[in-house]
This record gives C-alpha cells, structure tokens and sequence, in this order.
C-alpha cells in the first residue's frame, strides 16, 4: 500500500537560483558602491559589475504582488531576484541601464525603492492579530502606519548611521526585539485568566507550572479536581503558560499595548552587539494608526537625527550623551518599570558616583 | 460606510500596503476575504481572534505546520481554518521565476494566496489553509523539488546572508553552509526530537547581516586570523577623493584604537584589532579582510522566554570552514549530545549552558569531540568571555586526599 | 635552632615586619610570645588553630568584642583566650600623642600589646585579651571618653577620608558626617537589632579614598552641582611648565570627552560631566570642584557571602548635606525602616533591594520619607541605573478592570 | 545596686585631634602638590601649608612602636599623627624643616616613607593565622613577602599610577579583594568536614542550610539524630556554613591556597569602579614567604609597568589591549575556573565576534 512518496529533499540548491554574474564572481566580490539609496553596484576583482535594486515590502505578500516581481525580474533581471534578511526584494542584474527601468516599473505598481545605506530600515515583525494567538498587538499594521510616516527616512540617506527597526507582538519577541535600535514590543499587563473547568483536562499541568519564569503558577484543587491558580502578584505577564496551555488567555483589550525599546545593535563594527533597552513601558493600542506609538517612534528618530555622530548607531550615541540627557531630550518619563529587577538586574545599576547634573 | 473602515485606512500612504495584498489575494481566495474581515474585528475588539492550535501536519513530518483556528468560524467561514505551510527558503534567499513560479501556483491553488516572504526564522511561509490541503500541498511542493521546514522541538530551517555571491566581506561560503546544515540534517528538522528548538544561522563576516548573534542557538560567523589587507594607493584615493574623514570616521572610531594614520598611510595593530569590520566597510576598496579565513562560532541566543534573552556568546573563536564541513557537524552534534543528555524540556542550548557553567559544558564538549575525527580541540578559552570571572564561587575539582 | 624559624624570617627584609612588634609586645606579653609560638605552628600545619569564637562582650553591650580561643590551651596557655576589643577610632584616624597614649597605657596593662590600627571597617582594634579583663577595659576606656563600635548585624562604626581636614576636594564634611552618625546611632552600633550588618562609609569626593564604594552599605560621596571652577591663568602655567600634557593626560582621559581644550583654553561642558574627578586631580591647581557641593548616595555594597559581590550603586544621585544633617538621618532611618520590614536573616540590604526588586524599594522607601520633616522627595532616577533593563518582564503595578 | 556606668559616649571627637593648621584651614584647601614619595604639602587659600609624612605599617602594630610614633610626633609634629584609610601612618607638621627630620626618625627606627602617587600601595589585609578561625591562608606573611619584595615599588614611584593591593584570607573577604588593582585571596578546596555528632547540638540546622550560597546542605539523620550532610558537587568551598556552624571546618593543609585577582578599582576617576577578575586560580600556602604567590604578583606589576600608560589603572590597561594579551604576557594558563558560572555568569559572555588573533 505504500505509495512512492518523497520526503527529506531538503532545501533547493541556490546555485539554480544565482545570477550567472553571481555565479561566476562567486567568492570574488572587491567592493561596492552605494549609487543612490537602494541602489548598490557590487565590483569584483575581475571588473564584472552586479547592480542590485532593494525594494521595500510589508513581508505580508500575495501570490499577485509576487507574480508582479517575477515579472519585472524576468524582463530585466534574467529572472532573477531575492529577498533580503529584512523582508525586501533586491532585483539583480547586470545591466547598469536597466536599473531605472526596474524602479519605475515596481515605483508604478506602488512600490518603493530604498532601505540601504544610512537610512531607516524595513521593520523586522511578525503575526500579530493577522495570524496568531498570543499577540498584545497587531504587528502589520503598526508597521504599516510607522512606514508610512518616516518614509523620507526609508528613501533618503537623513540618518547618521543605520537605523534597525523590529517589532514583536508578544513577549515571546519572534523577532530582533531584543537586539534592533528601535523596537516596539507588544505586551500584555494582566495575568492570564484561569478557565478553571477546562484545565485538568486539556493542560499538563506540571509543563504549565514549569513554563512560568517567576514561579507564579501554583496547583490548586477546584471542586475536588485538580486545577491551577495564580499568584497574581508574582505574575508579569509575559505568556509562557498560555503557551503551554490554552486555558490561560492574557488578551485583554484594556489592558493590551505596546513598550517601546532602543539602542540594541547586532553588527560587531565598533561596539559589541548589545540589548535594547526600555524606553516608553507602556502605551495604548489605538488602531488603526497607533498614533501614539508612531509619535514616540518619530521623536527618538529625530533626537537621534540631530544628535547623532556620522556611522554612529543610536545605541552608541546615547552612550556618548548618556542616558540622561536622552530621556531629556525625547521628554519620556522615567519611572521604576525602567529598573530591570530580573536576575542579572544589578549589573545595570549605577555602581559608581558617575553623575551628570 | 464600508464594513472595513480601518482596513480601508491601512490602504492609504505611501509604504507598500498588506491590506492591498491582502484584497489582491482576496480577488480569488474566500480565505483571504474573510482574514480582512477577521482582522477588522480584532482591529475594533483589540484583541487577537485566534484559538491556541491543534497538532497539524503532514504525514511522516513532525514539523513544518502551524495550526490555526479562529474562534467563531460560523461568521468567519473562510479563516475556519488557516494554517500556515513553512517551506524550506533557498541559501540566501534567492530565487528564479521559474522556482517561485511552482510556489505560487501551487499556492494559488490550495492556499489562501497569502505568504510570508519570509518567517522570521526564515522560511517561506505559506499564511492560511484547512487541514485538508496540507497533505496535498506537500506532495506537489515535493514534486517540484520543495521541502518543509522545522517548527517545535526540533533543528529550524538554518538561514544566512548573501555571503560570497555579492559580498565581498564574505569569508565563510554562507550559502553552502547552511544548505548542508540543512540537507544533512533532514531527520533533525523534520521530526521534532531535541529539548527545545535549534535555530542556525550564518553570516560571511561579523556585520551579521542575518542577525545571527541575537536570533540563533548557533551563530556562525565569517572571520580572519591573519592581517587586513590595505591598499595603501587606494587610501591615497580616498584622502585625495575627499568624501570621507579617515581619521574621524575610521581612526576614531575603531574600538580598540589599533589603526595608525598619518595622513597618508595607514597601519594596522592586527595583534588588537577584534576583527569588528568597521575600517574595512568604510574603506572597502583599500581595506580588505585577511587570506586566512575561517569562523567564529557562537552559541546561545534567544528570545526572553524563561530565562530571559541571550545572545549568542564565542564557542569557538576560530575554525576552518570548508566542504564538505564535517569539522562543522561534528561540532554541532557533540553540541546536541551534550544538550541532549541533560537539557530539560523547553530549555534552549543557552540556557542549559549557562545552568552547567559555561566552562563545563566546554569541556564536556570538548570530551565528546576528542573522540571525532576532526581532531577538533575544545577547551575553555579566554576569547569566550568580555573577562575573567569576579565571583570567587569556584567548583574546584580537584583537590588532594589526606595523606598516608 | 630557633624553636620560630619561619617567625624569624619574617623579622627579615625592608619591609616593616609584623614578627617585630609581635616581639616587641612580647617583651611585656605572654600572650604575645605564645601568639609567636601558635603562628610558628599555624605556619607549620599550614592551617589556622583558633576555634570558632563564642559569645563574649561588655555588660550592656551586644557588639564590640570578637571572641577567639586558641585549640591547645595546655600548650599556649598565653593566648587560650585571646579576644579582640574594637574601639571607635575618631573621623579620619585623627590622633594627638594625650588620647593615643590613653589607650595604651590600658592596653598595656589589659591586653596583649598588640593592635591593629585599624581594622577593615575602621575601628582601632585592640588584639588579644582574656573575658575577665573585657568590662574592665570598657571601663577604663569609657573613663578616658572612649566608646567600643560595632560588630555582630548592627551598625558598624562609620569612617571616612580625611576630607576637608587636609583635602582640597573634599565637597563634605566627612569627618562631621561620620562622628554624627557614629554619635547619633549608638543604639543601633552597640546593641544589634537589624537583619544584618551595616556599614556606613563618607568620602569627600568621588576620589573614594575611603573605598565607600566596595565596603559600605552606605557610601556617602561628596560631589557637586554646578560647574567645574576653572583657573585659566593656571592653566597655562600647567601648559609652560611642561610636566603635564593636558591633551593626552588630561582632556583624552576625560570618560565622556566633554573637555575641550585648544592648547591654552580649558572649557568643560559640564552637563555632560560624569564628576569622576580626573581633570580635576590632574591639574589640582589649576581646576576645582564646583561650590555647589553634596553628596551622591549609593547603597548596597558588600562582600561575595551570600548573593555575591556588590559594589554600592546610586540611590539619590545628589542631596545637600549640612549640620545637624537631619536630611541624612531621615533617608537612613527610612532605609532601615524598610530593610528591617522584610530583610532576611543575614541578608544584607543590598542582597534585600536586589531581591526586591531597585525600583519597588526606592518605591517603599519614599513612601517612608513621604512623612519626614525634611522633605525628601524619593522616585526612580535614571542615575541609578547604568542604562534601563533589557528585560521586558516587567511588573505593571495597575491595570485596568474591565468596563461596566 | 546600679553603679554608675558611663556608656554609649560615641566616637571622640575629632576636632581635638587636629593639627591647629588644618582646623584654622578646615574646608579651604586650594591645592596639594607631592614633594617626593611619601611627602604631601597641601597648601590653603590662606596661603597655609600643612606637610604629611606618609610611613609604612604592617598595621599589626605593638604598643611599644605606637609609643615610638607618639615620640615622632611630639618632638616634631606638635603631638599630631594620624593613620591613612590604607593603615600607613601620617604626621603632620606646618614646618616644612621638620619633614626630613622625621623622616630620618622613622627609616632610624626601620620605617619605610612612601606610598604617594603612582606607587604601589601598603595592603589592605585581613586576620588571617594571627587571629581568625576560617582562614584559608595567613594574611600578614605574605604581606610582608609581598611588600619586601616590591619594597621599591613603594618608595619611588616607578607605575603608571596607583596600584592598590589587598589580601583576605578568606572568601568573607574582610578587605577591598573584590575590588583592588591586585588582590591576593585565601581559598580553600575542600567541603567542610562535618562533625555529625556534634552537629544537632552546637548548630541551628535550619540557619546552617540557609547560609549555604548554592544549597549543598541538607538535613540528614544520622543514629536517628538530625543531622546535616553536604552534596559535596555541590559545594565551592565558600565557608558560609563555618561561619554559622563551628562543626563544619574547611580548613585542610593540603587544599588550602590562594588565588589572584587583578583590575578591580574603587576610585570613580575616569572609569567606574569595577570588581577585581580571576587570573590564577590556585597557588599553594607555602610558608613563610609563599614564593609562587610573590612571584605572580611579581609579574603582573611588571606587565603593568611595561605597558601601562602614564595614570592608566591596570584595569583600565587590560581594558585596553585586551585580556588574551594580558595572559600572554603574564604567561598564565586560562582554565575553565576563570569562566564565571555564578547568576551573574552570562553577562562576562563574550556576546560578539570581537575577538583577537
Ligand atoms: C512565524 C514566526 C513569526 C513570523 O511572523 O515570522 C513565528 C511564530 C510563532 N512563534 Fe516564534 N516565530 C518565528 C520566529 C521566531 C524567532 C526569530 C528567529 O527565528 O529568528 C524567535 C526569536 C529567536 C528565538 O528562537 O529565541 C521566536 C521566538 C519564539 C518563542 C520564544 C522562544 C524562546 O526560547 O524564548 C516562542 C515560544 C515557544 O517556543 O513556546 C515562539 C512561538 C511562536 C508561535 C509558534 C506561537 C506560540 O505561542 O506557540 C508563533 C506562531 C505564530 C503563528 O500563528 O504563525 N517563538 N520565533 C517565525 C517563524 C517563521 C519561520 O519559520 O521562518
Ligand atoms: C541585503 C543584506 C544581506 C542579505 O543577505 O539580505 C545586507 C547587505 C549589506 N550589508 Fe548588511 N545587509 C542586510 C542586513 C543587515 C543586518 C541584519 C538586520 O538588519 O536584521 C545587519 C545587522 C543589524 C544591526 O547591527 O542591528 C546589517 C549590518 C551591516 C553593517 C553594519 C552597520 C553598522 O555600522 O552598525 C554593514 C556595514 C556598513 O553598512 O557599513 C553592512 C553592510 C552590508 C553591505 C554593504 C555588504 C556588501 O558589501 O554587500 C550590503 C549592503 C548594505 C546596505 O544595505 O547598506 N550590513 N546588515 C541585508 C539587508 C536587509 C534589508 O533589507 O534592510
Ligand atoms: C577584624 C576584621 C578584619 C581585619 O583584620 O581588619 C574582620 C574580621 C572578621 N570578619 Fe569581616 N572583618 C573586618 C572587616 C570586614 C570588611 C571590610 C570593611 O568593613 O570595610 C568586610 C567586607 C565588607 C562587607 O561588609 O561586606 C567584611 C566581611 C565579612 C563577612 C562577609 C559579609 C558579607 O555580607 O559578605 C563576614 C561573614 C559574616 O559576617 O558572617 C565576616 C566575618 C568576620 C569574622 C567575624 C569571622 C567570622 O567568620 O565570623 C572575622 C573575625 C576575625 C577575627 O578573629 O578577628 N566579615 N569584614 C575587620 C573588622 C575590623 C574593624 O571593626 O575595623
Ligand atoms: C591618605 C588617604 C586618605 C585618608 O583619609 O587616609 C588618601 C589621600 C589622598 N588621595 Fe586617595 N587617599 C587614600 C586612599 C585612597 C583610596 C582607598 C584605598 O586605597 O583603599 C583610593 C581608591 C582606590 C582605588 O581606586 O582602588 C584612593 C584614590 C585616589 C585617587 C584616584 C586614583 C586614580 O586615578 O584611580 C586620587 C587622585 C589622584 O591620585 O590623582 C587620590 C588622591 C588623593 C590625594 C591627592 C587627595 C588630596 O589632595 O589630599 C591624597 C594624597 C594622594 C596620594 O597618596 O598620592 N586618591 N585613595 C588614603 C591613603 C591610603 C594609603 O595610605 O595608601
Ligand atoms: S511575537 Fe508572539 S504574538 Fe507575535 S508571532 Fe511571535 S508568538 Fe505570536
Ligand atoms: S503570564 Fe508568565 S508570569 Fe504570568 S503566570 Fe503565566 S507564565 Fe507566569
Ligand atoms: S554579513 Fe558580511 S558577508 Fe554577509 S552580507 Fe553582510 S557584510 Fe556581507
Ligand atoms: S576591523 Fe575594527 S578593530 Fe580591526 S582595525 Fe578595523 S576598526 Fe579596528
Ligand atoms: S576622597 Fe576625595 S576628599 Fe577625601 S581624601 Fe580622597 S581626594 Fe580628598
Ligand atoms: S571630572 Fe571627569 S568627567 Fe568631569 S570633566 Fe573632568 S575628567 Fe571629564
Ligand atoms: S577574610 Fe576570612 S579569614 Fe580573614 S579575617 Fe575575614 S573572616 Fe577571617
Ligand atoms: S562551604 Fe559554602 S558551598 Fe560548601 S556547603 Fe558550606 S556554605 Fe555551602
């Protein structure tokens, strides 16, 4: 009865899918040039050029849009194209003149070109309310309304240095959120709600109780069957049970919303790669827009615009000017949510009489 | 008034819309249609309107398949079911039309023609279909050539940057790599076995240009061992050329201050330079990384989920990185032995070392390599920590007995 | 063959040797000569042999004395007791030739000869007596206006840097300071009633010459508001004399480069000044603290035992301090308040704020100083902090309910 | 029946024990210059002067030399000396004729004169075999060791800058080890050896486990009494339960040592201040001059020397040319015991690519 069924292939071999300028150059790149925001040329020590077009995508794509790409790469590319780690589409050719040819035909389909260089990042995201279970916030359309607002800084070099973008909408952070230059974080603020009745009998309750980072999940008896509850106060509210169980929901429309973190970084050029940190512990899911999100977002873009040193990434500059005069100078509030109190929390405090008045 | 204000909101402006994608789809998929309608509520409700999945897949796969149900598939008939497919990217995610052509069709034909391009982890994921379709859909992306990629307790598709096709930083082939990572190990991906996930990624030098440090259980990292090359013509060039301040923007700014300028020419301490690649991407064309190539391998990072994030930290400061990379694998599955052996459930590479000491799970590691083939040696070296401990909590091991 | 032969190589070498005093004490002591004989042995056995120490002490007093026996009483009767008296040393280890000569005419005649100026913490410790002569020579001490300090979890005797008494940096009066404390606090210093031990420790500037920073519960470090004085007309003389180069000694060493300096003028942009003193210590005449001046308060330093090492960390980044210093009085007392609440057993107070969590102690402690006379305004600063947390678990205080 | 009994009289008050110069000058010090090792002027705005004379203790001090100090000082001080934070001792004159004359005083007597500026400085130490029951080393031998060997480092200023040196006998660690620029640290290598038949008696069990650092102690029952029993993997030696429980020596000839730690600092001048790291791990007692102990030492201040730039703490030299350099130069072995493994382990994690070949 077995029938012929193929399975382990594995991933398809990239070499079918390289430009054959890509091919031959392959190991034997010398340097590039950036020509104009999206646009680079890679040289290589034989004197082949590659001209890549970085387009900008909200990740979240049809089966339509994507037929439009091959289009385009199949007049102009040899029909050939990627994505970037970002979520971009890069189109490659060799053919210098058919570069303006590959940007006003995806510019005519509505989309931009840009995102290389010192400019603003396409956002590192994930499901939220599109496609999953645990989110505090919807991802898409977060990013969408921030894009929309800073995309000068997407088209144009206006940034000291680079500038990563990320958001994840729960604490499970299926993303660079703990490690971008800004990052907006979705996050719940109320501890799960026990349905009592359905969780002896859909939940593990040993996994359930050893999910939980602070310990704040205790068994219980309810109506002589075994249950679970929680000690509400040792409960932050990042999830781990519900993951283990459904039975546990954190959703709640009041209480739901979104922090906002900078200056992590994950390239080693100059400094080592580093967390970001809490800026803006909560603010409310307003949609469609999120404007006070987008607001925050655009405030730190600008201190970090006008106080930015060039190559200098924010995290970096808010090292030189301190943490201080960054709060200062965005005017976010400081409050003891700022203080980590996990495990390795005494390493952030100020061991020191260093001081700025 | 249009039954989808918001929705309709998120047409506007100038960034490439999902809500256009979205209707695009919609065109043809009454999934599509009512994963707008769905996200309209949850945008009025604030509240996500998807149920915890149920254990979907595919026959003979353990991995690969997210469920996903919404909670009231009465009004919401077409997102009833709408589980996600994630196929297997190619190395540096590169495409011709003819491959994605397959994808799509296939796509259009048994999905809700809505993708991903890509999953965070970087597959390329197929966004919402019935349980039905899952098992058709992996035999004609199968057909073709296509495979799925992990999810759960298992080793998750392996991913990297362009690397050695475009790049000129590349010292590692990125692209090969992680094809053998992921063709090798089949079983590992596709049948859920470890502790917890095991992510992978590899970039062609330290700019990480996959984020390798902070997103993968197992960072691999292009490196150099022996002196940056300079093109002391082409420094003149750029002096001469006038776009850059050498001296503020690359001198200033290396972090181990190890460059000499004097105006003209340009030395290098490379007994201190850390290899951070700043000088080199700002003088590309004068600057170029070392002949002795190799990797850095790191070991560690994850979300904050239980212990709290991490990112990657030196394993191995240096290896030789060639095919058909059976240093690699070994290293990898003397990793996997070790955590295997004592990993707790849901507990990542990570955080098990970090519970062992980082200094024990090295060597015993390293006990599990003396036995390769490789002749890899594995012992606790100073390039895997910023520095020596501070706390005087030290587990000797050895100590004497009593005399006589 | 001397029955000390390893004694007696330590009367050798540059070095002022302990061996000598000992001798010297044991010119008058047995108990000196027989500390000889058990050190020549502890050297032999590689071991000590004083017995873990049982309660001994002062009528009245809970603190002040360290009881030592030795573990062969038969064969070193001399020191089969041999207990420590801590006496309050003054502020700043300040001595005429009429006080200190109190103290040894009762030593001499009560103890074994030997001290210890001055212990750790700072008391001027008396080495070596037996329990009969301990109320006697409180006794005579007291007489001569001398007073016992701290041991056991109470108080310790605060010390301090010589400060304003020598020291042109000094932004407090230390030695006020400390005596206040000392004086103030005799209750808590001589019978102990808190979780543990607690340490206080002024220094006039960040200098630290005190070393606050690592060895007190509570570093108490001068430090001012406004701008650094600058002298130009100094500087310059720095500048022809030569003996200093500004720009690599001075202005490169600056940790936020926030010196500008053109080769004759100095300026500082002092709201980026950290106040780490260097500039100020390297060109002393020249550059001088501002006329602002307070103290920055740090809490929680202490030795590994239990939770590990702490160095104190920033609790009010600045506050005036000014005879009688209730202000200071307050903030301590609502530290202990808080402390005493809920510390543990042996848990110090910076083990306890660790444990608490920085932001929901200062929290605590401001609701204490809330009713204090001296308004002291207590809220999370970001000067405590070296950068705010990484970690996204964060303990929100309020939520709201649900709706109608 | 109540006699009169004078207590809680404080601390004496310091102002009579003040040179009469530094109370008329009391706060308006102007500036201080170092006339030569050992020798501080300090000058007032009012055009005062005040001399210090800075000579070596062994801070284990008889009577008898203390008389000897009083003598200096009447003859030449006005009856004013005090002791520094470091246990030197200080006398103070306004008569700058009298600085030699004290110094030729003391060195006549066999007290050294120095420790100003960039010298090494006296040791902060601890009890050790002279007085203490948990010591895993004596503390005024190698002390004494140390410093006849460095003896030069002391009187002339030969380092970049300050070099601070402690010593504890023990991981109590009743000095400023955790945060010196060298730190000698006793150590020992065995779990205590618990006397079980004494144990219920003299001990409070519960406070004993408690004061275990990684719990390694349990409650155990031993002839039907409640005992304790150690899981010795579990141990690191730290003698907390000793210092709760008399029937739990640690102390063993063989396995007792030292350890070195180097680059802590405690002054906020430049760089904050910083914990001292492990460099040597173990190094056996070996009375009376522990010689492997002078030895390292040794070598660390020479590196220190050869590299060190003019005011640099060695810490802040480490920072600089990296720690796999420092080792190379000092020539000792890295081993997994220099990898911290404690709560706070993850933060010394090199997170980066930056490493050095
Ligand atoms: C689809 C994807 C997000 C996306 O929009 O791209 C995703 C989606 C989910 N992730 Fe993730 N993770 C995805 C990449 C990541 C990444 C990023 C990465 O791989 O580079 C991370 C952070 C890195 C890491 O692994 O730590 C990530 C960290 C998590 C965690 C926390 C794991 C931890 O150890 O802290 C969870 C929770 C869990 O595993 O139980 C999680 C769990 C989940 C679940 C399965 C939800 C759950 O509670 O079980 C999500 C399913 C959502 C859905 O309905 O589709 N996901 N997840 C990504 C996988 C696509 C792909 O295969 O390409
Ligand atoms: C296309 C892409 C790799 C890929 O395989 O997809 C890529 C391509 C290049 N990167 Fe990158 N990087 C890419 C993601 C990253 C990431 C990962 C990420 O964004 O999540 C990082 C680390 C992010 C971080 O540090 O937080 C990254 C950090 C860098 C850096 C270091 C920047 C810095 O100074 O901090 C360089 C060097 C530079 O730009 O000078 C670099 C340099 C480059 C160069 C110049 C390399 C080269 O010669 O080909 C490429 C063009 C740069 C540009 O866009 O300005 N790339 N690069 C990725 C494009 C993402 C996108 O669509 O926006
Ligand atoms: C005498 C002195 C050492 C010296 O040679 O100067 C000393 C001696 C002892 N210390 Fe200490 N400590 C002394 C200053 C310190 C310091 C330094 C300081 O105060 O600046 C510290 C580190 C700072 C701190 O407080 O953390 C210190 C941290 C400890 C600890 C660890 C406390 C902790 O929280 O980690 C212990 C253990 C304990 O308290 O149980 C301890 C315990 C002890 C005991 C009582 C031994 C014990 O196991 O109970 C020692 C008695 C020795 C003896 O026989 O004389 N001693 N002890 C110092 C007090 C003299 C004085 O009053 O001036
Ligand atoms: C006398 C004493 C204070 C006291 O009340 O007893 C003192 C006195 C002075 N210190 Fe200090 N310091 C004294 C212990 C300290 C300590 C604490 C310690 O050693 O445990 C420190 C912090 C140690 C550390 O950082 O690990 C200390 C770090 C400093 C510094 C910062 C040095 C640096 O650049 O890192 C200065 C500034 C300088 O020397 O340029 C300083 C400066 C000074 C000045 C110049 C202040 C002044 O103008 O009076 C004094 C003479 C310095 C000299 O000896 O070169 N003093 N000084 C202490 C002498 C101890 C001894 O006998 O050796
Ligand atoms: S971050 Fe959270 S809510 Fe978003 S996709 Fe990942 S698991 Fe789901
Ligand atoms: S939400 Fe997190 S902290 Fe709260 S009970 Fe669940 S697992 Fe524990
Ligand atoms: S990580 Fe390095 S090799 Fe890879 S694309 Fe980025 S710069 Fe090039
Ligand atoms: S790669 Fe980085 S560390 Fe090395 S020389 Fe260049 S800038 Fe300096
Ligand atoms: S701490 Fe400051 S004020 Fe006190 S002695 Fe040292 S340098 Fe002077
Ligand atoms: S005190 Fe320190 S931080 Fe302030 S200007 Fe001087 S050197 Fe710079
Ligand atoms: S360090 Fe340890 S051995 Fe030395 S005096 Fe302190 S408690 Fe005793
Ligand atoms: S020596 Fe320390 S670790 Fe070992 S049992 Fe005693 S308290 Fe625990």
């Amino acid at each position: 009865m077995a029938e012929e069924r193929i399975t382990d292939q594995g991933a398809k071999d990239y070499k079918e899918f390289l430009h054959p300028v890509m091919v031959k150059n392959y190991g034997q790149w010398k340097y590039h040039e950036i020509l104009k925001p999206g646009v680079l040329v890679h040289v290589a020590d034989s004197g082949d050029k590659i001209y890549s077009v970085r387009v900008a995508s909200p990740r979240l794509l049809s089966t339509v849009s994507i037929r439009f790409f091959m289009s385009v790469a199949d007049k102009y590319c040899d029909g050939f194209l990627r994505w970037t780690t970002r979520n971009n589409v890069e189109f490659l050719t060799d053919k210098e003149e058919n570069v303006e040819l590959i940007i006003k035909a995806v510019n005519d389909d509505g989309w931009p070109v840009g995102g290389t260089g010192r400019t603003a990042s396409n956002v590192v995201h994930t499901q939220g309310w599109v496609h999953c279970h645990t989110s505090a916030t919807d991802a898409s359309g977060i990013v969408k309304s921030l894009m929309d607002e800073v995309f000068e800084d997407f088209t144009s070099e206006n940034l000291p240095g680079k500038l990563k973008l990320a958001l994840a909408c729960c604490l499970n952070m299926c993303g660079a959120v703990h490690a971008s230059d800004i990052s907006i974080l979705g996050i719940h603020r109320r501890p799960p709600k026990v349905d009592y009745h359905l969780l002896g009998q859909i939940c593990e309750i040993p996994t359930t109780i050893a999910a939980c980072p602070t310990g704040a999940i205790r068994q219980d008896i309810v109506d002589g069957v075994k249950a679970m509850k929680i000690i509400e106060d040792q409960c932050m509210f990042c999830g781990a049970c519900y993951t283990a169980c459904p039975n546990m929901p954190l959703a709640d429309a009041l209480n739901d919303g979104v922090s906002i973190w900078v200056g992590g970084k994950i390239a080693n050029a100059r400094s080592k790669p580093g967390f970001t940190k809490l800026v803006v512990p909560f603010l409310p899911n307003n949609p469609p827009r999120w404007p006070e999100v987008i607001d925050a977002v655009k405030k730190i873009i600008q201190v970090y615009k006008d106080n930015g040193r060039k190559w200098e990434r924010l995290g970096e500059m808010i090292d030189r000017i301190g943490w201080a005069k960054f709060f200062k100078l965005t005017g976010f509030a400081f409050t003891k949510y700022h203080i980590d109190d996990y495990k390795l929390a005494t390493k952030s405090y100020n061991m020191s009489a260093h001081v700025r008045f | 008034m249009s039954d989808t204000p918001m929705m309709d909101e998120l047409e506007k402006g100038p960034w490439p819309s999902f809500v256009r994608e979205i209707r695009r789809a919609g065109k043809q998929s009454a999934t599509a249609r009512d994963l707008i309608n769905i996200l309209e509520l949850s945008y009025k409700d604030k509240k996500t309107h998807w149920k915890h999945g149920g254990v979907v897949g595919v026959r003979g796969y353990g991995a690969g398949v997210i469920g996903r149900y919404v909670d009231d598939p009465v009004q919401f008939p077409g997102v009833a079911h709408f589980h996600t497919v994630r196929v297997n990217q190619t190395s540096g995610f590169v495409y011709n039309t003819k491959g994605l052509g397959e994808i799509m069709d296939i796509w259009d034909k048994r999905g809700s023609g809505m993708t991903n391009m890509h999953g965070s982890t970087g597959d390329l994921v197929l966004l919402g279909t019935t349980s039905e379709q899952l098992d058709p859909i992996f035999t004609d992306i199968s057909q073709k050539g296509w495979d799925l990629g992990g999810s759960g307790s298992d080793l998750r598709t392996p991913s990297c940057c362009l690397g050695p096709a475009r790049c000129e930083y590349a010292c590692i082939d990125t692209l090969a790599i992680t094809r053998e990572c992921t063709n090798y190990y089949q079983d590992e991906l596709h049948r859920p076995a470890f502790p917890y996930k095991f992510k992978i990624k590899v970039a062609g030098c330290s700019n990480d240009c996959v984020a390798s440090i902070a997103r993968s259980d197992l960072s691999i990292i292009g490196t150099w061992k022996d002196d940056i090359r300079i093109d002391q013509d082409e420094i003149a060039n750029y002096v001469k050329g006038g776009g850059i301040d050498i001296m503020k923007e690359v001198v200033m700014m290396c972090p181990t201050q190890c460059i000499d300028f004097d105006g003209t020419k340009m030395e290098i301490d490379n007994s201190n330079c850390v290899h951070c690649m700043h000088c080199i991407n700002k003088l590309t064309k004068a600057l170029r990384v070392g002949t002795d190539q190799g990797a850095t391998i790191l070991l560690g990072a994850k979300a904050p989920i239980v212990e709290g994030a991490m990112l990657a930290s030196v394993i191995v400061p240096f290896m030789k990185l060639e095919e058909p990379f059976e240093n690699l694998k070994e290293l990898i599955e003397a990793l996997w032995e070790v955590w295997d052996e004592d990993g707790k459930n849901k507990e990542r590479i990570g955080e098990f070392m970090e519970r062992m000491g980082k200094g024990e799970f090295v060597e015993a590691v390293g006990e599990q390599l003396a036995d390769g083939e490789c002749g890899i040696e594995m012992t606790s070296q100073i390039d895997m920590i910023n520095h020596p401990r501070e706390n005087p909590y030290i587990f000797y091991d050895e100590y004497l007995e009593e005399e006589g």
